[in-house]
This record gives C-alpha cells, structure tokens and sequence, in this order.
C-alpha cells in the first residue's frame, strides 16, 4: 500500500505508521506531468539494465513481491507464500484478480513463463544473475508456483520484486519484444511514448488493487538539464520531479510554492581502490588513505551538504546499517594516517591516481577535496578524468586504478554486497580485494534466511569494510522530491524509482 | 581670341595625413579656352591627378585643404565656392571626367548601361524612352558596335579600348563643356591607345568640347595638345602652345624631359638624363624645386625660388635663367608668387 | 572570422629616424597598444604568478570558506569548496594562455608547413592536401575538438593537440593564400634565375613574406583557442583537476551561478578581457599592416 | 549555370566522403564503446559482448562497417540508433530543426544590428562613432557565447521573473512559446555574429569607397546617399553575404556548448550526448548532416553570387 | 657586315599553358602563350622584342632561361640544348644567363636588407669569402651607381629607379653574359627610365653582355636593340635590324605599330597618317586561324585566314642585305609604310 515515508529533516525515530490513505480531502483522478532529464533507452523489463527503465517500468509493471520504502519485503501479485524450513523451495500463492494490460488474466503459467526468462542464458537478461541459485520453477496449480533452489538464498525475495521483477504475459517474447511497448500488470499503462519527449501513462481500469493508481494520466516530460526541470517547477509548468543534483535543494528549499522533500537514497559514492596495485594492497596503506579524507568535507563539496556521510553501508538501508559513529577510522587523523603510511614504508608519500567520470558532476569537487585532504598526508592524487564507457571497459576488465563510483539502487544487503566485494569466480570483485574473510562472511550471510543471524553477519562485514578499507564508502547523496503543493502523497522510494506516482494524487 | 572657359588661379591643395601635412600641389595657374585641348605633364607624383580633382572637388573635405585665395573659375563662376549640391549639378554635367583605368572605374556590379542612364536621368531629365534612344546615340558616337547588346552588359563583358569607350560616351552624354582626361590611355596597348586618341580628337570637333588632357607620356601631348602645361613638383614650371614647347623648352626640366625619351624620329646614341629624382613633396627643397637636379643651377636657385616669367606668345616658364627674358613681368617681383 | 585577410604589399613609406617612426607607429597604433599591455600583464601572471595576490597553494579546499562573497582577504571570492578564486584565476592564466600558445604554435607550425608546400608546388600535391584539410575544416568545430581530447583523454597537453587540430585549416588557408600570392611575385622569379633551389625559396624567401598574415592570425586565433579551450572545459574536457583553467573555473562556477555567480563571472571577465586583449592586437596589427587602411 | 550548380553538388562529394571516414576512423579510436555501457559493470560477459558487437556489426573489419553504412546512406538510410533503435534521418531532423531555428535567428539579429553600424562606422572611419563600434565589436567578439548566454540568463532570472518555456516547442506547435524560447540564444550568438558582420560590412565599404567607380560616380553628380547606397552597397553586398555564410557555419560548429547552455535539444546536443554514449550511428549521421547543411550554405552562397556580382563567370 | 658568333639559338619553341576548369580541374584548353617561335641572338647583340600585352614576350624570356618548361621546341645555349641539361648543369649555366625585371617593388624581396639580397647568390654559389663577397658587392653598387650605404636598407626604402639599379646588380653579380631584361624600365618615370637606359648600354658595353630586351615600348627598344622581334598573339612575326624595322617594315602589324605610336614632336607627329587598328587583340587561347592577324589587318585577303604564312627569310641568299624574317604572304607585295627621319 501507499504508506508515508517521512523525509530526512524529521526522521525522528523508525516511523512505522501503518499505511493509509492521506487524511487531507482528495479527489481520485487528475493529472500530474512528471519531469526527468534523461530519457530510457527502452522499456523493456527484462532486457534493458538502464536505471532510467526502471524508474518507470514500476509503474506499468509488477513483480510477485516487491520491496517497500522501508526496505522490507512485501507482497505483489503473490499474495502469500511459503519458505521451506532447508530454505530451499518457495511457494507462492498468486492473486487471482490480476489481469495484464492486454485484458488477459495473469495465471501461474505467466508467472513461470517471465521468471524462467532469467533462467534461459541465451536470452541475456542482466538480471540472470539474481536468480542463479534458483533450480527450476513449477506451476502447482493455477495459482500457485513452486521455486525449488540450488542453495539456501536470502535475497529471492527481493530480487523477485526487484529491478528485474516483473511479470509478463506467457509467450512474449516469441514474436516481439517490449521495447518500446509495456504490457504488464501495473497501475498505468502505456499510452504514448515520443522518445525523448514524452510518455503518456494512463490509469489501468482493471488493476486489482484500489490502493494504488489514483491519477487518471501520467505525462512524463523530458526536459533538457536539470536546471530547466527546476525552472519548469518553479514556473508551474511541471508537477512533480526527483531531482538529483543536491545543489537545487538549497535554492528551492524555502520556495513557499512547492513542497520540497529530502531522502535518503539508496545510491552511495564510493572510492574504489584497485587493492592488487602496489601501495593499495598493503591494508594499512588504504585504511591511512580512509584516515586521511574529511568525509564530511567530501560530502559537502560534492553535494552542497544535501547527503549523509555514510560509513559501509547507503543509509536508506536503514535497520541494516551500522552508523558511522559506530565503525573504525571514520574520523579524520592526519597523524594516524601519516603513522600508518609510515609503518607501511611510505613516509614519503606517493602519487596515487584517482579515477573521475566525466559525466558525473560531484566527482570534480569530490576529487579535489580529497586531493586537498590526502596533500597533507604526503599524498599526491592526480586525478584523471575519463568518458563513462571507458571507465566501464576498464572496470569489467579489472583494469581500473582507483576510482570513484556511484552505484545502489539494489534492495537488499545480499544484493549490494555480494557481487562487489565476494571474490571471484563467485563474485565480481571488481577491486581485486580477494578477501577470504569478506566471502566467507558473504556466503554465510546469503544462506542464512533468520532475520537477526543475517543482520549480525552483516554488522561484521560493515566492520571488515571499515578496517580492510577495499572502497571507501564517503557518502550517499540525498533524494529530492520536488512538486507543486497540489500533489500530495507522493511517497519517495529510496531506490529512486517512481513507486511514489502510484501513490500520488491531486488536490483540487 | 576665344575665352577661356576655365581658369584655375593660385591652386593650393594640401592633404593631411597622419604622418603631417603634404602640399600636393603649391601654386598652380593655368586656363582652358572654349574647344583647346590642354595638356598637362609631368612625371608621376608631381600633382595632376590632384590638380584634376580639385577642380572637380572629388577630395575628401576633412582629409585635404584648398587655400582659400585658390581659385577655379569655370565660365567665371568660382567652383570652390559653390554648395555641395550645386557643384553637383555641374559634375558630369557642365565638367566630366575619364580615368586611366576603365575597367575600376565602371561599378562591376551594374551594367554599362544603367551606368550611362544613371547619368541622363540625373542631368537631363529625360524620359525613359528618350533615354534610351539617347544612350544608343551615345554609344553609336563613340563607335561601339551594336551597342542595343552592349547596354545589357557588365563592364567585364568588355575588352579595355571598349571600356574606355563608355567611359567617355557616360563623360560626353550632357554635352560638358570641360572633358578631364586623365591619363585616358596609360593602360591600353599603343593600338587601342591610338584608336581612343583618334576618338577624342574626333568628338572634340564634332562637340566642340575643351579638354583637359592628363599624361606623361610626350608622344601623346605632341598629338593631341593645343597648349601644354608642364607639372614638376606641385608647380607648374612652364606652359604655352605645344609648338613652341617642344621646339624650344625654356625651363630645364622640360628640356631634360625632351631629351631623356628615346624618339622614334632620332637616331640618338645616348640619352640626357635627368639626375636624381623628384623630391618628395614633404620635404622639398628650398628654393626652385628642380635645382637639385638642374644642370643648369645657381646660387639663388638653391635659395630663392623664382617667379613665372612671362613670354611672348602666351609662353611662361619659372626659372631664374629667364629672369632678364621677362617681356612684362614688374622687376620688383617678390618671389615665391607665380601668376599669369 | 579566423580567416585575416591582408593585402599585397606593405610598403612604407620614407623612413628618417628609427625611434620616433617606431613611436609614432605605436601612438597612431592605440589597439595594439593597449592590447600589448594587458597581454604583457597576463604574461606576467604567467611568469610570476605567486608575486601577486596569489597564494602559492592553490588546490587547498576549506569546507567553511564555501562560496565567500568577493572581500578584502579574496577579493574575487571563494568558490565551492572554498578556494580563493582570485588565485586559481592567477593560476589559471598560465594553464589557459599556455594551451592557447601552445596550441596555436603547433596548429602554426603544421598547418602552415602544409600550406607553405600546398601554396608553393601546386598542382596534385595541393589538391591532396587540400581536400584533406577541407575535410577537416568542414568538421563542426567543437565536435571535432571533443572528438580528438575524446580520443586522448583530458590533459594539458591533449587539449593543446585537440585545439590545434580545429587550428591547422585556418593556418593552412591562411598560409596557403599568402603563399600562392607571394609566389608569383618577381622576387621568387628572381631567386630562381639565379639557381636557387625549391626548397631554399620556400623556406628563406616566400615563408618570410607570407609569414605576416599567419602571425596575424596567430593573435586572432590566440583569442579564438581561449575561447574553445573554455568551452572544452565547459563541457568538462579541459585540464584535470586540481589544476585551474580560466575555461574550467568558469565550468566550475555555471552550477552556483545564482547564489555565487562570482565563481563564474569574475573568472569570465578575466577570459574575455584576454581574449579582448589578442583581438585588440590582432585588430591593431591588420590595421598596421593593411596598406588599405587610411591612417 | 544549372551545370554548374550541378557541378558544385557533385564536389562537396569527396568531402562528405572525406568527413565520413574521418568520423569513423574516430570513432575507431575513441576509448569505449556503446556494448560496455550498454551492459554496464555487468558486462563481464564475453558471450553478451560479443553478441551485441556481432548484432551492431563491429565485429565487422572497418572497411565493411564503413561500406555497409555508406551503401545505406546513398539510399537515404542513415541507420537506426544503437540505444533507441530510432532511425536517425528523422532524429535528426527533428532536432536540426531546432538548431536551424536558433541559425537562421541570430543570423537575422546580426544582421539586423551589424549592417546598420558597419555602414555608419565607414562613412567617418576612424571617427569617434567609429572607433567606439571598432571597439566594441571586438569586445562582441571577445565574449565567448556560452558565456554571453550564461549573463544572460543570469541577467533574465535575477532581473525579470520571466523564464523561456523549459520544453522546445516547435513554431507549429506554439510559436509564441517557440519565439520566447528563442530569444536568449538568438540574441547571445546574434550579438557575437554582429560583431563579424559590422566589421565585414565596415571593411569593406571602406575598401568599396576608396575604389575608382565611386569616383567617377561621383565625378558624375551624383548625390553622396546615392553614391552609398546606389553604387557601393551592392558591392558590399558579397562580402556580407560571405559573411554571414561562415557565421552560419561558424554558429553549426559550435552549437554543442550553445545547446548546452539553453538546453536546446538542436543537433550539437544530440551528437555530444550521443558521442558520450557512443551511440555511433547517431554521431555519425549527424556530423554528416552538419556537414552537408555546412556544404550547402557555403553552395548556396557561392550561388548567390551569382545574382549580386556578375563578375563572376560560371563556365 | 661582320660575322657575329651565335649564342643562342631557339628552335620552334612552344609554350602551351592550359587552362585548367570544371570538376577535376581538367584541362579544358590551352593559353598558346608562345607559338612555333625560331631566332639566333649573336653574341654582344641586344635582340629587342616588342608587341602588345599578353603576345607572350614574357612567356619567351622566361622559358629561353628554362625558367619554365617549353611545350615543344630546343633552345641552345653556346650549342647545348638547355632542356637536356641537368640539373646541375643548369644550374651552372644559370650564372652565365640572368633576368632583370619589370616591377621594382615585386622583384626584390621586401624582406630582405639590398645587402643580404645581393650576398644571396654569392653566398650560394660559394663565391669568394665573406670579404671578398663584399668587395665585389660594393664594387657592383658602384658600377650601378648607388652609395653602398644603401646596402644597410630594406627595398622600401628605396625609390623606384634605385631599386631597379638594385635588380641590375644582382643579375650582374655572377658575371653573366646573357641578360633578359622583361620590361626593365617601363615601370620607370621616363626622366629615370633614361638613366636605366644609359646604364644597361654602359654595362654592355663594359662587359660585353648580350640582350634580350624586352618591352612594349617601340622606342625604347629601338633605342637600346640591334635587331628587334615583333611579337603579335604568340608569334613572331617580324624579325631584322632595326633600322630595316623603321623604314621598312615588312609586316602589316609592324606598320601600324609604328603609326599608332605617337612621336614626340607635334609638327612631325602631326603631319603622320595614322592607321588605326580595328578591334581589339585576339585571345590567346583561341586564336584566328591563318595569319593570326587576318582580323584586324587593313590588307588582309582570303588566303590569309585559311593559311599560315610561313616565317622565312626573305633576303635569304642575298649576302649584301641583311636578314629579315617575316611572316606575312604579301611581304613582297605590301609597301608599308616606316618611319623616316
Ligand atoms: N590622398 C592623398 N594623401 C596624401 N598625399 C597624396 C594623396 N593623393 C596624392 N597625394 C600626393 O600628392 C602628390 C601628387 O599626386 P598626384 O596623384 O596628383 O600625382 P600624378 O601627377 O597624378 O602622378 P601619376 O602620374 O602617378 O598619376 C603626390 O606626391 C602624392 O603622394
Ligand atoms: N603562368 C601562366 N599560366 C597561364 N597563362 C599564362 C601564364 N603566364 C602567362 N600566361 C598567358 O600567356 C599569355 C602571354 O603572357 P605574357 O606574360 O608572356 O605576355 P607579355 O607579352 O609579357 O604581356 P605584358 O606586356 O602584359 O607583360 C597571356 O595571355 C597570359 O595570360
Ligand atoms: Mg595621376
Ligand atoms: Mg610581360
């Protein structure tokens, strides 16, 4: 349901309030144009890893569960299930008022037919990877489905809601694909998409929930940049918007016009080391580096102050994480770094490379922080900046010297850690840490299906970040929800995806 | 004795340039009689184009001076002291003007045609029928052929000698009474040359119009001149009618100019020369401007410049070895003023 | 407006005593001198930086000093990570007017070697080459300037090849159109009858008559490269960070330009009151050289 | 003529060629390519990698990539986007369109402002008037555009509560909202394109004035208005013409960071946005469609040459 | 008349420049600058050649010195044929044959001080050692009658009639023995022309140099030539002594050269008859067929515009007169007017 997710200002303690409608009088219908800056190379859920797809794919789309803003795990068009006690085997009951845009009624068969798409390599979706420990899915009955896996997995649950979760008609992809068109079981279905213009949604007639999609149509408005979505806010010609360049917040935070929200996200910065190069293998070299930088310094450089300083871990993972105060070398000691660096045989200081991404803005700032920061540890940074697909080919390679990357948007700590940080061949580690400590806690953590244990494992982990230092984590930069004052109940998600435009409605 | 329909008395034009003031032309007197062709010569740099274009009034207002004793009279009125609009009315009317290069001097973006009309709109107030009937005529008289096709052309359709034809029917369309010439020949092949020198000699009879003949060149004066004007230096250093001149050159410049061609009709071994060059008008030398270069100099040449000597036969030269020849010239004269 | 265009010969006219000609020249001559000026100062900067309000760090940054207003202690302001603006504009100075030189200089010595040989011999060897460079020159400006510091990777010296690329047509038009005017002049002829050699006529007499207009160019396209080294840095490919460019602290700037527009405009006006300066001196030295010009 | 115009067409051939393989050859040795973004840091995946190359053919050598592209451009087809699957001739149509507009504006607006002065600065050249245009020309062409947009719209928020729409609206759509949209940037490259014309314009009615035929065409009575603009402004009316076409060219060369500035989705946006992506064919197409647009204006110049100076012969 | 030794012979030499247009820069046709032209110049003689612009005097002198490369045709030099040489050899030879030229303000280079323009040759030539060099450079402003002051300046600073004296010394410099002087003094005012004039004659006789003298100017080239070419669209078309030339001009168009130029002297000039030309000079590029002066030629018949008259001799044999070569059919017939004194 549409439950209220209080911004950052006044997050007092972990408000749970149940969710609800909104107390103020609104009308069912309207309509709200909805402004981003970047347009979506296509629509398809399965085959499109662009984050712009996502964002928009929640709306038209759904998956047997989903994950809400408060990073639990609720369900969709599952409407219960079952885990076996070995962890092994999930069976969903599905709704049996779900129809597809189309008008077809979605059935068990639908339900395998789309996640077996994941099973299947030589279709080539990028979220295959999620559902590597899942064996084989069977259809019980006419609603119910049977997932048998390999390994205990902690995270199917997430992941069937998540970016890649969704459900689609059985046979689609035999004559056709969804590119550019969505039939799915959402809230709003496609009416019209220009490309690089707009895409016009409209309500969904025979959508099975009344708690969700009260807005009669749906513009989504490419604008250029993101000062023209500020402006277009601010003249009225747009309802809505997330922004993400932090800096707009202080210009439009007291504007009396407009509500204006700031959230936690689950996007977080990091500076990646490439831990096999020379002095970055050596531990106590990359914990004087984490010693050396002025988080907060970094933080407010790169986003005018508008983020959290994070420690290991986004803070939208709000229960999971362990706060900064409470994990090693977090604050700035210059002495300490200097000590360490000279334990470690580098009194002298060195040059160390750091990796920029042209086309993400608060990396500039961000660097020459930390370049200011790290000169007093004896430290030279030299900072390079490259194209995106550069830094990509480098990076999937293992060819890329320290950097900073920006990435999230995965719901669950199995999904974010996992991949990143579990050594090969099992994982991606990308930054070549190859820590036996870190796996061996990652694979526990992923069998583990006891809520406390997996948090405990965790908590471990975010510790073992903080004191091997393979990345360092600097901070996540805030969400920001921006609209007219006649749109209320737009409930931010921390992914950034617009799950709250199924929620919003319009003040007469 | 027929009157002269222009005389120019006292001529002072003096530019101003950025590097100071440059006198062009220092005292210049001469006068054209009713159907005389004056010649005017004299080596480059010694001021008949400026002389030419005062007359006209062509100079820039803020960049040149006339000196207010100057004057031009043009059938007795003074053109110096007439109004911008009215000096106009006389331009291409009453006095008109041909140029050493006729292809810059047509507009290469209009035909010649328009060209001509421009002219008979503006002066005689013609209508466009009569115009055009008039252009032809025009065209006809300078011997252009078929000139109904020419009317349609660019100047760059043209070969040279017929560029140089329009120019001067356009100069000839109202009927002036003073024809400027300045070197209406330079840049055409002796061929062409003597076909246009033929041409003006042709209308000058036939129109009966006084022109003033700029060049350098001898030959052409000894054709075409009634009288000639001699031009060293911004000065006028001798005139009279062009028999008398070349056969006997009062002022040593003229006589060194004589000398120094190559004639067709002499077998010399060796030319006269005149040594050194002309002195630059910013910094002439005291005195006569010639001495320098005069094989005949004196003392009070270097010194003293001399008056115009007057002669018999409407001959005048200025040079101190005439100084006793003088027929009518005061003794007292003060130096430095020339007159007729 | 990158093509000078300069006429025939430049003659002038009698010359007494060296000094106050050299003088007078210079008075009449008031672009180029004041043009002169400035520049001469931006050089200073560039030899000295530190000798004037600049302080010798230059990437330190300070999270309290955040976008200071323009005051006594940082008379330009402080930017969005706290640095003193007017230091990294002082800086700044070497980095951009070094590109721009440098830049200039090699699209000089490339562009006008090839229309040096394209203007000199003519023929196949000119029509290859040129076509080559009408391939370029019709290339959009600035995409081909992203293209090649796309293909070199941002830096210093990358921006300088990437400049100097878009440069070489302009040098090699420049060049070329002189060349083939000065070639046919009867000096050249001249040089030949008495057996010299190609090579030694191109480079010894026709290079040193054709060179005027290029030098002309060169001060234009100075102010030119100023401005596309800016806008590379606008578009973030300019010089790598911490180092400064007037283009890159501009950049820098664009995203507070409502609350702290000091960090772009200061910056700005320094870069225009550059590129001012060269097309101040480039004017003056048409003028000087243009026999056409009434002065 | 028609041969000629022809003949002029079948020249920018070996350019447009030229540009082509130029671009690709770029596009060969530009870092990155369009398969690694497109599978993202998931892409350590030889199989998927080398799929896509195959399915966008840069498994191909360069050549036959080359000659597939050019044997589909003589047909009119330039291909489809690698990240939309759009096909391009129309993308880019749609956004020159946009970048034509802002063109042809700012062309109206220096001309609007540099004929004018130039004329005025010739008539007392090196007079006060003239000296005070002479300078502050340069200083137009001194601010680089960008920057002159950023004052602007600097300028405009800080001053005027007034904003341009945020959305391009083509003129059929809403011309107001168009014309509003395309006052700042028409005015910003205007200004800087006066500078080029008003001191083109000033050059050469100098240069027209100081030439024999205005002599005689004043030796023949003519009054000095008529003069001007009877006889030595039709001569000038090459060199503006001239330079007014390098403007244009010299605008479509540097639309990219004029776009960015007034968020203009012209075609300078769509091909940095699309080289930053290396969605190639998009890069590609549109750089040879700023080319031939670049071709034909000069083309069309040289044409109209034609009609204002007969000296010129075409044969 | 003394048997003189020939120095250089030209045989059917032809300069073709084409005229390059359309797509490809083909050539669409050719500028028939120099046509088929043939003449000895003797060693010690001055050959004028006259005629009209663009009839290709020019193009001959500067392809006589392999300053261009002929179309067709030899030219020998003391016997070799220049165009065979190497080129090395030529470049030797380049010592012995120089150029002065027309324009005084083009033909020095503007940039270069009098001193380093007149050291240039030495210096490539390897001539002497620098103050032998010198020696000889002063030596040459002297003969030329300039202050070796004037070495320290640059060509601007120089009048016309300096420079030109300049451009003389630098042709002197190698010791040559033939000149080519293209229109030497037709840039000149004529009170500096004439200076020029007596200057080349000095020198020639000085140190026996042999001319090719070009120029427009009929008088000039009668003053300074012994025998004097006509030139008219390409050809030659009249060739003797010039003495001949004057009084008896065998060709039509050197008759009406005569006549068109006017003589100094108003009661001789006066008294001439004058025939005037129709027309204008044809384009070289397509030229009249037949006698190329059939269009404009007041005795022209049918046969001149079908055929070519031949170029011969027409004292051939006859060892009491001296040679006259013309090109017209009715050489023999015409009784042409000259110019008696
Ligand atoms: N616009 C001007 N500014 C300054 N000085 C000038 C100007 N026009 C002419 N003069 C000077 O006036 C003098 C006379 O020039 P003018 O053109 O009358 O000579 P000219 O006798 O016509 O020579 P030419 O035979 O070369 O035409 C020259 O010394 C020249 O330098
Ligand atoms: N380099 C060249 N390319 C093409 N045509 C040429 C070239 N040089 C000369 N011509 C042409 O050859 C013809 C003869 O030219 P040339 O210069 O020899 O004539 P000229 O008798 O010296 O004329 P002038 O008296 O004007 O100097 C002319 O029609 C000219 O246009
Ligand atoms: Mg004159
Ligand atoms: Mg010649």
């Amino acid at each position: 349901g549409c439950s209220s997710n209080k911004p950052v200002e006044n997050v007092s303690s972990n408000s749970s309030e149940p969710s609800g409608e909104a107390e103020t009088p609104t009308t069912n219908g309207g309509e709200i144009i909805f402004g981003t800056v970047t347009e979506t190379p296509s629509l398809d859920p399965f085959l499109e890893a662009a984050d712009e797809r996502s964002r928009r794919t929640v709306l038209m789309y759904e998956g047997l569960t989903w994950v809400d803003e408060k990073m639990q795990v609720q369900p969709r068009l599952a409407g219960k299930w079952e885990i076996s006690e070995d962890g092994k085997v999930y069976t969903f009951t599905l709704r049996d008022d779900v129809y597809f845009h189309n008008g077809a009624k979605m059935t068990a068969e639908d339900v395998k037919y789309s996640y077996e798409l994941f099973l299947d390599e030589s279709f080539g979706t990028g979220g295959a990877g999620d559902f590597t420990a899942v064996d084989s899915i069977e259809i019980v009955d006419d609603t119910t489905v049977k997932f048998t896996l390999k390994t205990p997995y902690a995270s199917l649950l997430a992941a069937l809601g998540g970016r890649y979760g969704a459900v689609v008609p059985k046979g689609t992809y035999d004559n056709g694909d969804l590119k550019n068109e969505a039939v799915g079981t959402g809230p709003f279905k496609l009416v019209k998409w220009t490309p690089n213009n707009s895409m016009v949604l409209e309500k969904f007639d025979q959508y099975w929930s009344d708690e969700r999609g009260f807005l009669d149509k749906i513009t989504i408005q490419i604008v250029p940049d993101e000062n023209s979505l500020l402006a277009g806010i601010r003249s009225g010609q747009i309802d809505a918007a997330l922004l993400t360049d932090s800096k707009f917040y202080t210009m439009i935070k007291d504007n009396p016009k407009l509500n204006v929200e700031r959230h936690p996200a689950l996007r977080w910065t990091t500076l990646d080391f490439a831990n096999n190069v020379e002095p970055f293998n050596d531990p106590r070299v990359r914990q004087a580096i984490l010693k050396g930088i002025d988080k907060e310094e970094v933080m407010i450089a790169a986003t005018d102050g508008v983020g959290s300083v994070i420690g290991a871990m986004p803070p939208a993972f709000s229960d999971w994480v362990v706060p900064v105060s409470g994990l090693e070398n977090q604050t700035r000691d210059v002495e300490g770094a200097k000590k360490l660096l000279a334990e470690a045989g580098y009194a002298d200081g060195f040059n160390m490379p750091l990796r920029i991404i042209s086309s993400f803005a608060w990396m500039r700032p961000a660097a020459e922080v930390i370049a200011s920061n790290l000169s007093e540890i004896g430290i030279t940074v030299d900072i390079e900046t490259v194209d995106l697909g550069v830094w990509i080919k480098d990076w999937s390679n293992y060819n890329s010297p320290n950097t900073f990357n920006e990435w999230g948007g995965f719901t669950d700590p199995d999904l974010l850690y996992y991949r990143h940080f579990r050594a090969k061949p099992e994982g991606g580690d990308w930054r070549r840490w190859n820590n036996e400590e870190g796996s061996k806690l990652l694979d526990q953590a992923r069998v583990e299906t006891q809520q406390e244990a997996r948090q405990e494992i965790y908590n471990s982990f975010q510790h073992l970040m903080a004191t091997e230092v393979p990345s360092i984590p600097l901070f996540s930069p805030d969400s920001i929800v921006v609209s007219q004052k006649h749109v209320i109940d737009y409930i931010h998600h921390p992914s950034g995806w617009w799950y709250g435009l199924t929620c919003a409605k319009v003040q007469k | 004795m027929t009157k002269p329909i222009l005389e120019v008395k006292d001529l002072y034009t003096i530019f101003h340039t950025p590097k100071g003031d440059v006198s062009a032309i220092e005292g210049v007197s001469f006068s054209i009689n009713e159907g005389e062709i004056l010649g005017v010569i004299g080596e480059s740099g010694s001021g008949k184009s400026v002389t030419s274009l005062s007359i006209m009034r062509l100079l820039k207002k803020g960049k040149t001076t006339i000196k207010p004793e100057s004057k031009i009279l043009f059938e007795g009125k003074d053109l110096l002291k007439l109004s911008d609009s009215e000096i106009r009315k006389i331009r291409g009317k009453e006095i008109s003007m041909i140029f050493q290069d006729p292809l810059t001097s047509l507009n290469p973006v209009y035909t010649i045609g328009k060209q001509i009309r421009e002219v008979l709109q503006l002066h005689r107030g013609l209508g466009p029928k009569e115009i055009d009937e008039e252009m032809i005529n025009i065209l006809k008289l300078v011997g252009i052929s078929s000139p109904e096709k020419r009317v349609n052309q660019y100047p760059h359709q043209l070969s040279g000698g017929m560029r140089q034809r329009v120019m001067i029917a356009m100069a000839l369309s109202c009927h002036p009474k003073l024809l400027i010439a300045d070197e209406p020949t330079t840049a055409l092949d002796v061929t062409i040359q003597a076909q246009i020198l033929e041409l003006i000699k042709e209308l000058r009879s036939k129109l009966n119009v006084s022109i003033l003949l700029i060049t350098h060149d001898m030959g052409v004066i000894a054709d075409m001149a009634d009288k000639v004007a001699v031009m060293y230096s911004g000065k006028i250093v001798e005139s009279g009618p062009v028999e008398e001149i070349f056969k006997d050159p009062k002022h040593p410049y003229t006589m060194g100019l004589l000398q120094s061609i190559p004639r067709l009709d002499l077998d010399e071994k060796r030319l006269n020369t005149i040594g050194g060059a002309i002195p630059n008008p910013k910094s002439r030398p005291l005195g006569c401007n010639f001495a320098p270069r005069c094989p005949h100099a004196m003392e009070k040449c270097k010194t003293v410049e001399p008056p115009l000597t007057t002669f018999a036969d409407g001959r005048s030269a200025s040079c101190w070895l005439h100084e006793s020849d003088s027929i009518n010239v005061s003794q007292n004269q003060t130096a430095g003023i020339g007159g007729i | 407006m990158l093509e000078v265009e300069l006429n025939k010969s430049k003659r002038i006219e009698n010359k007494k005593s060296m000094i106050p000609n050299w003088l007078r020249t210079l008075i009449k001559h008031k672009t180029l001198v004041v043009g002169s000026f400035f520049i001469f100062i931006f050089f200073i900067f560039t030899l000295f930086p530190t000798l004037f309000f600049a302080k010798d760090i230059t990437i330190q940054t300070n999270s309290t000093l955040r976008m200071l207003a323009p005051s006594l202690e940082h008379p330009f302001g402080t930017d969005h990570i706290g640095r003193d603006i007017l230091s990294r504009v002082i800086w700044g100075t070497r980095v951009s007017l070094g590109i721009s030189v440098g830049a200039m200089m090699l699209a000089m010595i490339v562009g006008g070697t090839l229309g040096l040989i394209s203007g000199y011999f003519g023929g196949i060897l000119d029509n290859v080459i040129g076509r080559i460079i009408d391939v370029l020159y019709s290339f959009p400006s600035q995409i081909l300037g992203i293209f090649i510091a796309g293909i070199l990777g941002p830096s210093v010296k990358n921006v300088i090849i990437a400049i100097a690329i878009v440069f070489i047509p302009v040098f090699y038009r420049t060049m070329r159109g002189s060349v083939v005017k000065e070639k046919e002049r009867e000096y050249v002829e001249a040089a030949r009858s008495l057996g010299m050699n190609d090579t030694y006529i191109m480079f010894v007499h026709v290079l040193r008559n054709s060179i005027v207009p290029v030098t002309v160019q060169f001060t234009v396209g100075l102010a030119v490269a100023i401005q596309l080294e800016a806008a590379l840095g606008f578009l973030g490919l300019g010089v790598q960070p911490p180092a400064a460019s007037w283009g890159s602290i501009l950049n820098d700037g664009i995203d507070y330009l409502l609350f702290a527009p000091w960090i772009s405009i200061l910056p700005g006006l320094f870069m225009v009151l550059a590129v001012f300066s060269f097309n101040l001196i480039g004017d003056g030295l048409r003028d000087l050289l243009d026999p056409h010009s009434e002065k | 003529m028609g041969v000629y115009v022809v003949k002029r067409i079948l020249s920018m051939i070996p350019t447009i060629i030229g540009v082509s393989l130029l671009v690709f050859l770029l596009m060969e040795l530009i870092p990155g390519s369009v398969v690694e973004q497109m599978l993202g840091i998931e892409g350590n995946n030889p199989e998927a990698q080398k799929k896509l190359e195959e399915f966008f053919g840069l498994n191909e050598p360069f050549y036959v990539q080359y000659w597939n592209w050019i044997s589909g451009v003589i047909v009119g087809d330039l291909g489809v986007s690698w990240r939309s699957g759009d096909p391009i001739l129309p993308t880019l149509l749609n956004a020159f369109i946009i970048t034509g507009e802002m063109a042809v504006f700012a062309v109206i607006v220096s001309v609007i402002i540099g004929m004018p002065f130039g004329i005025l600065a010739a008539l007392k050249p090196y007079g006060i008037i003239d000296n005070i245009l002479r300078v502050l020309s340069l200083a137009g062409v001194s601010i680089p555009v960008f920057f002159q947009g950023t004052l602007l719209i600097l300028i405009f928020s800080l001053f005027f509560p007034w904003a341009p729409p945020v959305v391009y609206q083509y003129p059929w759509e809403s011309l107001s909202q168009n014309l509003q949209i395309m006052i700042l940037p028409a005015i910003a490259l205007g200004i800087a394109s006066s500078a080029v014309v008003m001191r083109m314009t000033r050059s050469s009615l100098l240069e027209t004035l100081g030439q024999d035929f205005i002599r005689t065409a004043r030796s023949k009575g003519i009054t000095e208005t008529a003069v001007i603009f009877g006889h030595a402004l039709k001569n000038i009316w090459i060199s503006v013409i001239t330079a007014i076409g390098l403007e244009m060219g010299q605008i479509l060369g540097g639309v990219v960071v004029v776009e960015v500035v007034f968020s203009l989705p012209g075609v300078g946006q769509l091909i940095f946005n699309s080289l930053v992506q290396r969605d190639f064919p998009i890069v590609i197409g549109g750089i040879l469609f700023v080319t031939i647009i670049v071709l034909i204006i000069n083309t069309m110049i040289d044409l109209i040459y034609k009609f204002v100076d007969p000296r010129i012969r075409y044969d | 008349m003394e048997l003189q030794q020939t120095l250089i012979e030209v045989k059917n030499l032809t300069k073709y420049f084409p005229i390059k247009g359309g797509l490809l820069s083909r050539t669409r046709g050719w500028v028939k600058s120099v046509d088929q032209v043939s003449f000895t110049i003797k060693k010690g003689e001055s050959l004028g050649v006259v005629g009209e612009s663009g009839c290709g005097k020019s193009t001959l002198g500067r392809t006589l010195l392999r300053l261009l490369q002929p179309t067709n045709g030899e030219v020998y030099y003391d016997g070799k044929n220049i165009f065979d040489l190497s080129k090395d050899e030529i470049r030797k030879l380049r010592r012995k044959m120089q150029m002065i030229f027309q324009d005084p303000y083009s033909s020095l280079n503007p940039r270069m001080k009098i001193g380093t323009i007149l050291e240039e040759p030495l210096r490539l030539y390897n001539l002497g050692t620098p103050e032998e060099r010198k020696k000889r450079i002063n030596d040459l402003m002297e003969i030329v009658g300039l202050d070796s002051e004037y070495l320290k300046r640059f060509p601007h600073e120089l009048s016309g009639g300096q420079r030109q004296r300049i451009g003389i010394a630098r042709a002197l410099l190698l010791n040559p023995e033939f000149i080519v002087c293209d229109e030497a003094v037709s840039a000149l005012d004529v009170s500096i022309q004439s200076q020029i004039i007596n200057l080349l004659q000095d020198l020639q006789e000085k140190f026996n140099l042999t001319y090719f003298f070009i120029a427009h100017d009929l008088s000039v080239v009668k003053h300074i030539s012994d025998r004097i070419a006509v030139m008219y669209l390409g050809e030659i078309v009249e060739l003797t002594d010039k003495k001949t030339l004057f009084e008896q001009p065998l060709h039509p168009y050197t008759e009406s050269l005569l006549s068109a130029i006017p003589i100094a002297n108003p009661s001789i000039q006066r008294n001439r008859k004058r025939i005037v030309l129709k027309g204008d000079v044809p384009n070289p590029d397509n030229p009249p067929s037949g006698c190329r002066f059939h269009t404009r030629c007041p005795y022209s018949q049918d046969i001149c515009r079908s055929e070519k008259p031949q170029f011969h001799n027409i004292n051939e044999g006859n060892m009491e007169e001296s040679e006259h070569f013309v090109a017209c059919h009715f050489a023999k017939e015409l009784n042409l007017d000259g110019i008696k004194n």
